[in-house]
């Protein structure tokens, strides 16, 4: 991936530098279908977008198991994406169906133990939205960010 | 072969009366060999109620039934080394479930224990031809010091009284609960009162309330194992290769077992609150569950425990699912 | 020189990891510290805590013959997560390594006896500090018989020091594999380690037993010994159990009033007659 | 002997918080907890006990009555053997230590004998061969002022035990409630016969005495369980016994009984992360003897609760001349299933007898003809968790 987004990371480096000297920590899971194709797209379309995102492909948002979510916030993550296909475009016809069912019990759980939610993001992106890639890593790590400035000095995230 | 009893006025008599009933139920079922295992409640010498194995009809005049008797014997369904089956090896006394008379099992189960056979039976995890199901008409059960228990103010009428169709006996029933029925029907409508208030706080404020609990968890998964519907054979808390939560208990490692617990309960969990019970230090579990019971509910339409065909929501989809939480 | 907190390991580095079959490699670890080095003792039988960071910590007996000094062997079979982590490591790489811990094999009291090595698989490791020991001082010692077994031929580990051992006068290795594991111009044993045991008839009065291997070997061993008529108390093994702290703390290893940790690894059958049950 | 005010006992326990730390019992939602006193709110979260039987809580700054468990639900243990314990730090680069060294003198308050006699336990463990550094820093830290216990429940035992509600073993400092307001104080320890020099009270008189001489047989008396451990004979004739398997066929092997015990040490070594742990185990669970292969020599539930029972009333007494229990009853009072641990125990000496040399004698034996018997394989694993 970061060969592939090269000017962007440098463009998003210095964007993040002025507006927090604290890099975020972001896992992005991708479905390899259409969200890492996607993600791809605005990369070799040179759209800009913060580079505080790092990218796991995996094969379907399905096999997001809400375990690798809550490790990523469990080794520090400071926001977690899980990014699939639109609904009726899943390859594996029905996987991001699935996803949506988890993500959602996932989510409001998280709420509910006082986690802010703006750190858990769900998107579809298929493989010609590179626009929409870009767009939504940049209102996730805004809302990262807003959580993180909300949040109580000495809580930690996790 | 129903036996019936009138309304409870006095739950002492009544509750005398229905294990005079359940005595001779299990009496007959052990001598007929019906049965090689009835799982009901007993007492221990302390006086306490105790779940209770009787394998020999002479033993049988040990059943009891009381205000005290919270514990969901579903949960020993799956216990191989209490109900037999291919791996179970009994404790050296040879006795274990698999060599029991006739390998078939009856269990004493209120209407609440009764939601968590249905799901066990909706994820094929008993038999049910091989169980002598035997309801029981609860008037509602209180802790040691005499209170209600929280789960039984809200307990709807088809849950006091078990569901005849779905069990093979029912004793001592049908009881009513003076104003329980109205309140059983708003609890009904609208189930989640206390999720509700939590909800009401603020993220900070819920926050410093759920990590208040989770300081005080000791990791001693008494809620995991007294669960009727955590029979996994390899749990996840378990697993080393991949060690997804540390069993060091802190807030923060308690944090992701509380998750992963109600999660994995979403859309299962019946609400019987052994978890709650069972709790040492007094963690408000029902809370836990009952929000992802909420989600389940309000996302997906699906109450757990009423159909022993009807699969979880989190295994399955439906076109309209919400998703306005997803970009 | 020990560490300022019980739990603290020694640091080692990686110096080489030997690849003795597929699924074993032999590691030796250097001390960082050389005042650690310069200190570090241990018997033939003791065991250390291997650490890899990220990873965990596991157990393993020390290979190596307290003679050699500047370094440790470890013998690593791949079996779980630590164990998979150190297969991966690289050279120079940082192994945490605490004690050594536990008793050793009672060299004393077996001098001037006829020694009888029965081992299996990665068991050997456990008694290849003692060979070597043994073999160092080799005029102590009465009859000497290493039997040696694997599941195949690809599994036998040391097959360099196999290969010298056999070649040693005074000393009778056996190799065996078990049937199905001897592949082509196979010239040793065929059958399990108990049968080939009770083939050989090895010993008398004099003998002592010194056996490590899998569990189920062990076993079979100790009742195979049973039959021939070995005094318990001339029958050694050391044994493995699940073990976190090393020092009789955890509670883990804990077998009748003995902590495999502590009052073991090595022990004589006759001491474990009554437990052997509740271990292997 | 010392009459002590409450008054006195607050003020001192007020200087002490500016300097060092209190642990005390706390209520928390209708149970009592020991727990370090939060800075804010100090004295006013103690619990004070309240005197004799039936006698009203004291007046005072928020005083709170103790609730009906009056026993805390948690043992004092994890003052000195916490629940999570970093050790050290290790990185591919390097090796640090993560045990804090400078810690605050602690006081802990109100702590029944069961628990203090529980910690000269733990001691024998930890305090013995290798001993460990942070539990010996831990025990140098703090002082202990015990609390007789004038209202033993229906689960305790310690008098079977060589214990009792009026024990001073492992206290630095002895209180006895007289009533609301007044307690009787003996220094124990040198540190706490110092300690009671320094505090400001009338010496005891007869009266006293003998008031305390009758809340303590009323305190035994009170005690109604007993323990019969059999000799360590009979135990080992026991340990074949279908026994085992009948008494534990309930449990549920959950750890409530272990973490809650004064006198269970087991523990865990993991990683998080980078960072290497200690945390409290349990002998119930069958992942505590589980290897890396997955070969399991305890995978029966019976196997692990006999271990259990074994280990307090036989192994413990064997290698430390004790029993490794002290009759608080926590494991019976909160055990989901109400396994009791004392009926159990006193049942062993009714059941048949095996002779444990025919038993291995049989072993070797049956050896030759028996297959393969469980737990050898790695996949094998039958009990339920």
């Amino acid at each position: 991936m970061s060969e592939k987004t090269g000017d962007v990371r440098q463009a998003g480096e210095a964007s993040a530098k002025e507006r927090n000297p604290r890099k975020l920590k972001i896992v992005g899971f991708l479905c390899n279908w259409c969200s890492y194709a996607g993600a791809d797209l605005a990369g070799v379309s040179r759209m800009q977008y913060p580079e505080e995102i790092r990218i796991i492909r995996v094969p379907c948002s399905g096999r997001i198991n809400p375990l690798l979510v809550l490790k990523c916030f469990q080794e520090g993550a400071d926001g977690v994406l899980v990014s699939g296909c639109h609904p009726g475009d899943c390859h594996y016809q029905e996987g991001n169906l699935y996803a949506r069912r988890r993500m959602l019990v996932l989510r409001s759980m998280l709420s509910y133990f006082g986690i802010d939610e703006r750190r858990f993001h769900m998107s579809w992106v298929s493989a010609s939205e590179g626009k929409k890639w870009a767009d939504t890593v940049r209102s996730l790590v805004e809302d990262v960010r807003a959580a993180q400035a909300e949040a109580e000095a000495g809580v930690p995230m996790w | 072969m129903k036996q019936s009893g009138k309304a409870a006025q006095d739950i002492g008599n009544d509750t005398g009366k229905t294990a005079m009933s359940l005595r001779k139920i299990a009496t007959e079922l052990l001598a007929k060999k019906a049965v090689g295992l009835v799982i009901g409640y007993g007492r221990s010498p302390l006086g306490d109620a105790v779940p209770l194995l009787v394998r020999r009809a002479e033993d049988a005049q040990a059943l009891q039934w009381n205000q005290h008797c919270t514990y969901n014997l579903v949960r020993y369904l799956t216990d191989p080394e209490v109900v037999g089956g291919p791996e179970a090896r009994g404790g050296g006394d040879g006795s274990g479930g698999a060599k029991s008379d006739s390998g078939k099992v009856a269990v004493v189960v209120k209407g609440c224990d009764l939601k968590a056979l249905l799901v066990l039976q909706s994820e094929n995890q008993v038999q049910r031809e091989r169980l002598t199901v035997i309801g029981l008409s609860c008037p509602g059960l209180t802790d040691e010091q005499g209170r209600p228990l929280s789960k039984c103010r809200d307990c709807p009428p088809d849950v006091h009284n078990p569901r005849e169709e779905l069990c093979d006996l029912v004793v001592g029933g049908p009881v009513s609960r003076s104003g329980s029925e109205t309140e059983g029907q708003q609890a009904r409508d609208h189930d989640f009162r206390d999720v509700d208030e939590i909800e009401a706080l603020s993220p900070a404020e819920r926050r410093v309330l759920w990590d208040g609990y989770f300081a005080r968890c000791l990791r001693c998964y008494a809620c995991r194992n007294v669960c009727p519907l955590c029979y996994c054979k390899e749990c996840v808390f378990d697993q080393h290769d991949p060690r997804w939560v540390s069993p060091a208990a802190s807030v923060a490692s308690n944090r992701s077992f509380h998750l992963i617990r109600a999660y994995h309960l979403a859309g299962r969990c019946v609400d019987c609150g052994e978890c709650e019970r069972a709790c040492p230090v007094g963690i408000p579990l029902r809370r836990i569950n009952r929000k992802a019971a909420k989600v389940v509910e309000e996302g997906f339409h699906f109450r757990a425990g009423l159909d022993p065909q009807a699969k979880s929501p989190l295994v399955g989809f439906a076109d309209e699912d919400p998703q306005e939480f997803i970009e | 020189m020990r560490p300022a907190q019980i739990y603290t390991p020694f640091a080692t580095r990686v110096r080489e990891l030997r690849v003795e079959t597929r699924d074993v490699k032999t590691l030796r670890l250097e001390f960082e510290d050389e005042r650690v080095a310069a200190t570090f003792a241990f018997e033939p039988g003791q065991f250390v805590e291997l650490s890899v960071a990220g990873e965990g910590e596991a157990t393993f007996c020390l290979a190596s013959s307290p003679e050699e000094t500047g370094y440790v062997e470890c013998s690593v079979k791949r079996v779980g997560l630590v164990t998979e982590a150190i297969h991966r490591l690289d050279p120079d790489a940082l192994v945490g390594l605490r004690g050594p811990y536990g008793n050793s094999f009672p060299l004393q009291r077996m001098e001037g006896r006829d020694l009888i090595f029965v081992a299996g698989g990665i068991g050997l490791a456990a008694l290849r500090s003692l060979i070597k020991v043994v073999l160092a001082e080799r005029g102590k010692f009465g009859s000497i018989l290493i039997l040696y077994g694997a599941r195949s031929v690809e599994d036998l580990v040391y097959r360099e020091e196999l290969e010298q051992w056999r070649s040693l006068k005074g000393l009778k290795t056996v190799l065996t594999v078990d049937p199905g594991g001897e592949g082509a111009g196979w010239k040793g044993e065929v059958g399990f380690v108990p049968a080939v045991l009770e083939r050989l008839k090895p010993g008398g009065k004099n003998s002592t037993v010194v056996t490590c291997g899998p569990p189920i070997m062990i076993r079979y061993v100790l009742a195979t010994l049973d039959k021939m008529g070995f005094d318990p108390q001339e029958v050694i093994t050391t044994l493995e159990m699940k073990m976190k702290c090393g020092l009789g703390h955890c509670g883990r290893c804990n077998v009748g009033p003995l902590y495999v940790c502590r009052d073991g690894p090595v022990f004589t059958y006759a001491q474990i007659r009554e437990f052997v049950e509740q271990i292997i | 002997m010392k009459i002590l005010e409450r008054k006195a006992l607050a003020d001192f326990f007020n200087d002490w918080l500016a300097e060092g730390e209190l642990i005390a019992p706390v209520e928390i939602e209708g149970r009592l907890y020991f727990r370090q006193l939060d800075e804010e709110k100090r004295l006013a979260q103690l619990v004070w006990p309240v005197g004799q039987p039936g006698a009203a809580a004291p007046s005072g700054e928020r005083p709170k009555a103790a609730p009906a468990d009056t026993l805390t639900v948690n043992s004092i243990k994890e003052f000195f053997f916490p629940r999570r314990q970093e050790l050290y730090e290790q990185r591919p680069e390097g090796i640090t230590s993560r045990v804090a060294r400078d810690e605050r003198q602690r006081l802990l308050l109100f702590a029944r004998p069961c628990d203090t006699r529980g910690l000269t336990i733990l001691d024998r463990v930890f305090l013995g061969q290798s001993e460990d550094q942070s539990y010996r820093r831990a025990r140098q830290i703090t002082t202990i002022i015990g609390l007789h216990c004038l209202k033993p429940d229906r689960h305790c035992f310690c008098t079977s035990l060589g214990g009792g509600p009026f024990d001073t073993e492992g206290m630095d400092l002895a209180l006895t409630p007289l009533d609301g307001e007044r307690f009787v104080a003996r220094g124990i320890s040198e540190k706490g016969k110092k300690l009671l020099s320094s505090l400001s009270g009338n010496q005891a008189g007869d009266g006293e005495r003998k008031r305390l001489e009758q809340l303590r047989k009323a305190a035994e008396a009170a005690i109604r369980r007993r323990i019969e451990v059999p000799d360590q004979q009979a135990m080992a004739k026991r340990f074949d016994s279908p026994y085992w398997g009948e008494v534990s066929k309930t449990c549920l092997s959950c750890g409530i009984c272990s973490y809650l015990c004064p006198t269970c040490h087991c523990f865990d070594i993991v990683d998080e992360g980078y960072l290497r742990v200690r945390c409290w185990d349990t002998c119930s669970s069958d992942t505590f003897t589980r290897m890396a292969a997955g070969q399991n020599p305890r995978k029966h539930k019976y196997t692990r609760y006999r271990q259990r029972i074994y280990h307090k009333f036989s192994y413990f007494k064997e290698n430390f001349d004790t029993y490794s229990c002290v009759g608080c009853g926590r494991c019976t009072r909160h055990c989901p299933v109400k396994i009791d641990i004392a009926e159990i125990v006193n049942g062993i000496a009714s059941t048949s007898a095996r002779d444990p040399a025919g038993k291995a004698a049989g072993f070797a034996g049956a050896a030759t003809t028996r297959p393969v018997r469980a737990g050898t394989k790695s996949t094998d694993n039958g009990a339920k968790r």
